[in-house]
């Protein structure tokens, strides 16, 4: 493939990486006061990148010698991905505005960036290519979670998102150069053609073994998964909540967008191999998500172990290794960063009369009748989260649990849902706490326009309004999940 | 030179022993040349203050640095009380034998060199970067704050000028297609019209010999960028609390340093052991086979470090600002735009013209 | 003569090393940070020695890959950690607990 | 492989060589004063310098955290070299594409280094 | 879909109305008014809208009727229509409906506009589950009125409301979670979402009894059957009046329903295997709600724990497999669920007259509230299984049927009915007759023109299902039919010594009067 339709196939981070270059000069010059305009201007990018996309051929459309994927399912993927971002950087300039630090505008170059990497990530076709893609993505990070210089919550989450990133990437690495060592090869389908010519008692077989036992242990670092979610927490609790929205949503999506793909296209022949291991983490990561959280007093703390409860229930849709489950993963992965964003900027809206954030769960007391609203909004999002129906995380956990059932899983289905009620038990609290309690803490009343149409939007999209768009999300999820096969 | 031994030794211990006698060649007379040298750095720099310089010990002062040796030998090696005693001794350990071990790549003639290895470029550039280390140990190993202060300020010093000189190596290397020094110095053999062996004179390259031979003192904390040892700020700098021969061995290293930096000067930029223009009769002596390549560099060499010592000898220190921004703004760009430049010029001459 | 296995060898051992450096070090971040290194150096041994073994020159173009975003990472490592050290003018591993549940 | 480990065997022998003579330049002298005597060590001696004063604070203490951002710099920057090296021995082989590729990857650092420089990163003062 | 959609409007107008309740602008005040009245005006429309259902209804005509099909979701569709069964329970819920909302019609005064918005969403949910003719809708239905009743407890409760809706919302989701499963693997072997498909799909023996096991345990809990009843009292005692009449009217309905449309006709095999476990459990609850009953001090505790033994003869009657038995389980259902929703208003009264329920706080009231004191009684005799009123042809059918099947059933069966005898009468005595031990209790008013408005209603529907069953047992009687065919090759042995002929079961019943 010449290099001329190769660039063609990465038309979107193009855009994204120029983009964010010259926006990144801009900043140089302009200083922070351009921080707002810098903001929409990465929003127009990433809406044009996503326009880019359309343009992506449908289908085994590889590149740069077979390193990237410009498939449906990256395709989809990024789509998320461009949204996610674009909610992040539009809710950045309220949150910091109130806070005694102003925005510096570099924090949309730096989402652009992030978005560059996960891009590369859901396109990776490659080891070298995921890993590129997995560290530009987490370098950002890194830097996007200790972003509020004076605060040492910040810093401390930055400086521990790092160094288990580092560690996660490092374990990763180890698995790759295993996997290139045993296979020969980098590309998923020389992986792939390793796993197929090995037998057990093979050494090499050992050798592509421990590979991908280190490469999952090292994405399943990235989306937090149970034994490795422990940053998760701290640095959902420290990061500022706009970045904390950002964790939760865009690169959740990409590193199980990632796992995915390398579980189907590089480790396709060992199905029955990771099979053991993302069923242990799946299950492990409902039930800690869900007992863990009980006990929390901060929101986003909370909301951290609700992302690792829902990322054990996106795993599921993973175990069967099916076209049907890597379509329920993308369905899920839609309707949670809905839920998850949603919900956490309406934790920004959190706000004492005197305009500084509070994070106490105690302080939602009585959110009902002082902002019922938000009120309202909160609890949809937390009955969603929880999956029940009629609001739409339902439709999630529907599509994961059919793809387990439709392969045969259904005694692992049985246990899965059921992990899903101690999770019911932390939602229902803080539903609880918002229309149950007393007022305790009143609420200052919204100032950014902007919170409150995107809290609105997601709103309704989880709302039962949402299985009107069932059809149109299936025709994406499949499409895309058939790509990978 | 195996060959002497192969009659009377296995081949491994034929190999071995010649080798070490190679080396000891080399490290020796360094050795020897830094003693030599610093007297001759006195010297000039009396010369130009219009003193005399050493003139006691010896013939003309020869022996003075000898002298001084001794003198350090003797002393007590005082090692303070709330130092790191470990590292403190590790440290200027470490920075003589890592300015010894980068000559062994060091062409000496056309066949006269330790170790011909491809890289030998890349392999300069890891040893020198280890110096650092040196200083760095020294300073915090003291646990005093001036040695600590200057061991910092040398660190980032060094390391500033690492960058520009990777750079300009690189058009170097891109020049000569190979990172060999020995195919570095041939390449340049009759580099300009023909008939002058020396890159400096290509107008593409001339610029960043320039820039070399600047960052080459910066490199090793020559006037004026001798900031490390800044005695109104920093005391002695990061040998503040050595004595005896520890101390010396400072010394002696960035001593060595700067007869390596003379040598890569003279092999990069103005035609190593070659002669300075491509006549035959200035490869061998008239009449033998004596080649003279090791006369050529030792020349150019000595040149280089008269420019040392006469910049020395007349230009005032920088201020530690001036010369970060030398580095980062001024150096690091102009050896950026080089590479472009000449990797530009050598792709549409040498490697792809257009329209062939 | 040294054969793949032992470059393996070397490699898991350091790997090892350095995983534990980060688990059992209860002291100091940078040690953490060099910990992280000695993974990565790990890993570049394992792939140069496939590379070399495999006769194919993935491997150290990967390796080279690895170095250059450790450097980055380093880089990004040490800022935040000078951020945190102005916060809260400790990087002792035990202060780091602001945030506890 | 062979082949190229055993050019490096020189280096190693040197790096012994001169591993040894430099510790033998700090170790012998410690011996000798022993031997002669010259080896007294008092408190006063084996104070650090601090201009007559006892030190009052940690000689390690904080420095200047413009220091740590040349040390980033240079990590970025020696790296980006890095990779220039083999690309400067490959010029003929990998032809213009290799040269465009690697002139957009000096231009983004370019760019990166116009960023930082009106960041003021390179700023002493 | 055909005609006009009766069945997707009736869920419109609650939903309309609780978004007009949301969002009415306007003073505190008038936002509050104008919620109760709006609410009242959505219930009363649906009422209207129920019996035009019930006229319509064309008994031994299709077996689906007012059926709408539209594939709006994909995976599953908008199906909706009606059999008798379904019919009548729709009718059973519009019709306590408004009767709530004026309950709640001073008694709540706080969030006006939520609560009622929160009932009519209940209202959708509940005629949801009756109506969907798809496996998801109906599931989504049936979890999701878990919501509304969940913030019913808990904002409008009492004082341990807060433990009480945790713990209905987490039982009855731990039940239905599994139920999903269940949905999930039947979907993907029949592949079908449709029920009544479903209905005729024949599932192999041991997926059957994996099948009935997961749905029993979403059944088991809302039913609620011992041993997992232990929240409805719970509920019930916290709830506020209209959420407990609502609770015990319609939503304990919804697992009766959920056994006859599932469990029997899609897992005969499975139905007629654990047909013990359901006897053995019914039996327990049975004897042991009724003895609870007898001992407790708060009144809506004990209507509460009737209404476990109560539908412990719901359960009864739909396994002994033959059609007196579903029939008069079926009727059970119907009359417990107005007289049990009658008798929570009844306490409900007092309650806003005195803000307790405790028991021992009345005494005498039948002195200064001869009204109320003789709806009490009525309802009370109602619930005991008085001959002509609502609950005697039910227990009367539902006991024969278990006979039938089970003679020691139907006896263990009989001490229930007469144990709740004894504590109803207990209870009416201890509150209406004797000594006026308090003042404050002494001092109540009569009902008062909206609590007529409550309670005649219903009095009168107890006493038509009491003198003439057979217009509820009309519509229904072609379906049982349907259901016994399928249960029948694989219904269990009976043991019943006395083996009544096969006879039509109306025939039966009106023998008796």
């Amino acid at each position: 493939m010449d290099y001329v339709s190769s660039f063609a196939l990465s038309l979107p981070e193009e855009i994204l990486s120029a983009g964010a270059i010259v926006l990144m000069l801009v900043v140089a010059w302009a200083g922070d006061k351009s921080a707002r305009v810098i903001g929409y201007v990465s929003v127009a990018l990433l809406a044009a990148a996503a326009v880019a996309l359309i343009g992506a051929p449908t289908s085994g459309a590889v590149g740069y010698a077979g390193a990237f994927h410009a498939d449906t399912f990256a395709g989809f993927a990024k789509l998320l991905i461009y949204v996610s971002s674009a909610v992040a950087i539009l809710i950045a300039p309220g949150f910091f505005e109130t806070d005694n630090e102003p925005l510096r505008a570099e924090y949309s170059v730096l989402i652009l960036l992030a978005a560059v990497g996960m891009g590369m990530m859901v396109s990776a076709a490659d080891l070298l290519t995921l890993y590129v893609g997995l560290e530009l993505n987490s370098l950002a990070s890194y830097v996007l979670a200790s972003f509020l210089r004076r605060d040492s919550r910040s810093a401390e989450s930055g400086l521990k998102y790092f160094v288990l990133g580092a560690l996660a990437s490092g374990i990763l690495l180890y698995g790759i150069s295993l996997l290139y060592g045993f296979s020969g090869g980098t590309g998923f389908a020389t992986v792939a053609q390793a796993f197929h010519g090995t037998t057990h008692g093979d050494p090499a077989y050992y050798g592509l073994l421990f590979g991908l036992v280190f490469v999952l242990a090292g994405l399943a670092f990235k989306i937090a998964a149970v034994p490795f979610h422990m940053w998760t927490p701290d640095v959902y609790e420290g990061a500022p909540t706009p970045v904390t929205a950002f964790f939760a949503s865009a690169p959740k999506v990409a590193a199980m967008a990632l796992t995915t793909r390398v579980a189907i296209s590089a480790m396709g022949p060992a199905t029955h191999d990771w099979q053991q291991i993302v069923i242990f983490c799946a299950l492990a990561s409902t039930i800690l998500g869900g007992v863990a959280a009980i006990g929390q007093t901060n929101i986003k703390r909370l909301l951290a172990y609700s992302s690792i409860n829902n990322v054990g229930f996106i795993l599921f849709g993973l175990v069967p290794g099916t076209a049907e489950g890597a379509s329920s993963v993308l369905f899920y992965l839609t309707i949670y960063i809905a839920m998850t964003l949603g919900s956490l900027i309406c934790v920004l809206q959190m706000r004492t009369k005197d305009g500084l954030p509070t994070e106490q769960i105690a302080s939602l007391a009585g959110l009902s009748r002082t902002r019922p609203g938000l009120a309202a909004a909160f609890a949809i999002f937390m009955f969603s989260l929880a999956g029940i129906p009629p609001l739409f995380g339902f439709w999630g956990k529907w599509e994961v649990f059919s793809a387990l059932v439709a392969a045969g899983f259904w005694p692992l289905a049985l246990i899965g849902i059921a992990t899903s009620v101690i999770g019911a038990f932390y939602y229902l609290k803080i539903v609880k706490t918002i229309y149950f309690d007393e007022p305790a803490v009143e609420l200052a009343p919204s100032r950014s326009l902007i919170e409150g149409v995107l809290i609105a939007i997601a709103a309704l999209f989880v709302s039962p309004l949402g299985y009107l768009l069932i059809p149109a999300i299936e025709l994406g999820t499949n499409a895309a999940a058939k790509s990978l096969f | 030179m195996i060959s002497w031994f192969t009659p009377a030794l296995p081949y491994g211990w034929a190999y071995f022993i010649a080798t070490i006698i190679d080396i000891l060649v080399i490290a020796l007379p360094v050795m020897l040349a830094v003693a030599m040298i610093i007297y001759v750095d006195r010297k000039i720099w009396a010369a130009m203050a219009l003193r005399r310089g050493p003139n006691v010990v010896g013939p003309f002062g020869l022996l003075q640095s000898f002298a001084d040796g001794a003198k350090v030998f003797l002393q007590e090696t005082i090692i303070p009380a709330a130092a790191n005693r470990g590292l403190f001794l590790i440290a200027p350990i470490i920075t003589f034998t890592v300015a010894l071990i980068a000559w062994a790549v060091i062409p000496f003639s056309s066949f006269s060199v330790v170790a011909n290895i491809n890289v030998g470029l890349l392999y300069i550039l890891a040893a020198s970067s280890l110096g650092v280390y040196g200083v760095i140990l020294a300073g915090w190993a003291s646990n005093s704050k001036y040695p600590f202060y200057s061991a910092i300020r040398a660190a980032a010093q060094m390391v500033s000028y690492e960058v520009a000189i990777g750079f300009v190596l690189i058009s170097v290397v891109m020049w000569a297609g190979s990172f060999n020094l020995q195919t570095i110095v041939l390449a340049q053999k009759g580099e300009v019209l023909g008939f002058i062996n020396a890159n400096i004179f290509n107008p593409l390259l001339f610029p960043m010999g320039i820039v070399f031979l600047i960052s080459s003192m910066a490199e090793t904390s020559r006037t004026p960028f001798d900031l490390t040892e800044a005695e109104s700020e920093l005391v002695a700098g990061y040998q503040t609390e050595y004595s005896s021969m520890s101390f010396a061995l400072y010394w002696l290293g960035e001593y060595a340093n700067v007869i390596l930096m003379c040598a890569l000067n003279a092999t990069l930029f103005w035609g190593g052991w070659l002669p300075p223009l491509d006549l035959p009769f200035l490869y061998v002596i008239p009449g033998t086979t004596i080649g003279l390549g090791l006369f050529w560099l030792l020349l150019k060499m000595g040149i280089c470090f008269f420019v040392f010592s006469w910049v020395k000898a007349t230009l005032p220190r920088y201020r530690y600002d001036q010369l970060m921004r030398l580095g980062w703004k001024i150096f690091l760009p102009l050896s950026l735009l080089f590479v472009f430049l000449v990797s530009g010029w050598l792709m549409l001459t040498r490697y792809h013209p257009i329209g062939a | 003569m040294i054969g793949l296995p032992h470059y393996l060898a070397v490699s898991a051992i350091l790997f090892v090393m350095g995983v534990l450096g980060i688990f059992i070090n209860r002291k100091n971040v940078i040690i953490i940070l060099m910990a992280i290194e000695l993974i990565l150096l790990a890993v570049n041994i394992n792939l140069v020695a496939f590379s070399a073994f495999l006769h194919d020159l993935v491997g150290q173009i990967f390796a080279m890959f690895v170095l250059t975003v450790a450097a980055g990472e380093a880089a990004i490592g040490l800022a935040i950690l000078v951020i945190y050290f102005r916060g809260r003018g400790t990087i002792a591993v035990d202060d780091i607990n602001r945030m506890k549940g | 492989m062979a082949s190229v480990a055993a050019q490096y065997l020189p280096i190693l022998l040197f790096l012994g060589v001169a591993l040894l003579l430099s510790t033998a330049f700090v170790v012998l002298p410690m011996v000798v004063s022993r031997l002669t005597g010259s080896h007294k060590p008092t408190t006063d001696k084996l104070a650090e310098y601090e201009c007559g004063f006892p030190a009052f604070e940690d000689s390690r203490a904080q420095f200047d955290v413009r220091f740590y951002l040349v040390a980033i710099l240079f990590i970025v920057f020696d790296l980006e070299a890095a990779f220039l090296y083999p690309w400067a021995v490959s010029l003929k082989e990998i032809g213009w594409t290799g040269w465009f590729a690697m002139m957009g990857f000096l231009a983004e650092l370019v760019l990166g280094f116009v960023y930082a420089w009106k960041k003021g990163a390179l700023e002493w003062e | 879909m055909s005609g006009f959609p009766i069945l997707s409007i009736m869920l419109a107008v609650p939903f309309l109305g609780a978004l007009w309740c949301l969002f009415a602008p306007g003073s505190a005040e008038s936002r509050d008014q104008n919620a109760r009245v709006t609410a009242l005006a959505a219930t009363l429309i649906d009422f209207a809208l129920g019996i035009v259902l019930w006229v319509q209804y064309v008994p031994g005509g299709p077996r689906w009727q007012f059926v709408e099909n539209s594939n709006l979701f994909g995976k599953f569709s908008w199906a909706l229509g009606i059999d008798g069964i379904a019919m009548l329970l729709i009718v059973l819920s519009v019709f306590l409906m408004p009767i709530c909302i004026l309950a709640s019609w001073k008694s709540i005064t706080k969030r006006v506009p939520l609560y009622m918005a929160t009932f009519l969403v209940t209202e959708i949910m509940m005629l949801g589950v009756f109506m969907a003719q798809d496996l998801y809708l109906f599931y989504v239905f049936f979890e999701g009125g878990l919501i509304p009743m969940y913030m019913t407890i808990g904002i409008w409760g009492g004082a341990r409301r807060i433990y009480a809706s945790y713990k209905f919302f987490l039982y009855t989701l731990l039940g239905s979670v599994l139920m999903l499963i269940a949905m999930l693997y039947m979907t993907q072997h029949a592949g079908t979402t449709s029920i009544p498909q479903l209905m005729a799909y024949n599932f192999t023996s041991q997926a059957q009894t994996w099948l009935w096991l997961c749905f029993f345990a979403s059944f088991a809990v809302k039913m609620p059957m011992w041993p997992v009843h232990t929240w409805l009292p719970d509920a019930h005692v916290e709830a506020p009046t209209a959420g407990s009449v609502i609770l015990a009217g319609v939503l304990l309905k919804l697992a009766g329903y959920g056994f006859i449309r599932f469990s029997l006709p899609m897992f005969p095999e499975a139905s007629a295997h654990w047909m013990w476990l359901v006897f053995a459990l019914s039996m327990i609850a049975t004897v042991y709600t009724a003895l609870v009953a007898l001992v407790q001090k708060d009144m809506k505790k004990l209507i509460a724990y009737s209404s476990v033994a109560h539908m412990a003869l719901v359960t009864f009657g739909l396994f002994a497999f033959n059609q007196q038995g579903i029939e008069g389980g079926f009727l059970v259902m119907l009359g417990h669920g107005l007289v049990s929703g009658a008798l929570f208003l009844c306490v409900g009264v007092v309650y806003d007259r005195l803000h307790t329920r405790e028991i021992s706080r009345y005494g005498g009231i039948a002195d200064n509230m001869p009204a109320y004191a003789t709806f009490f009684l009525f309802f009370t005799m109602a619930s005991v299984g008085l001959p002509g009123l609502s609950n005697f042809p039910g227990e009367f059918l539902s006991m024969m049927g278990t006979y039938e099947q089970s003679s020691w059933a139907a006896f263990i069966a009989v001490t229930g009915i007469i144990t709740g005898a004894a504590y109803m009468l207990y209870l009416y005595r201890r509150i209406a007759f004797g000594p006026r031990k308090n003042a404050d209790a002494a001092a109540m008013p009569d009902l008062e023109p909206r609590e007529w408005l409550t309670l005649a209603p219903i009095a009168l529907a107890v006493l038509w299902m009491g003198v003439y069953p057979e217009s509820f047992l009309k519509p229904i009687r072609g379906d049982v039919v349907l259901l016994l065919e399928r249960l029948h090759p694989t219904a269990p042995a009976s043991d019943a010594a006395l083996k009544i002929p096969h006879k039509p079961a109306a025939a039966a019943v009106a023998g008796e009067h």
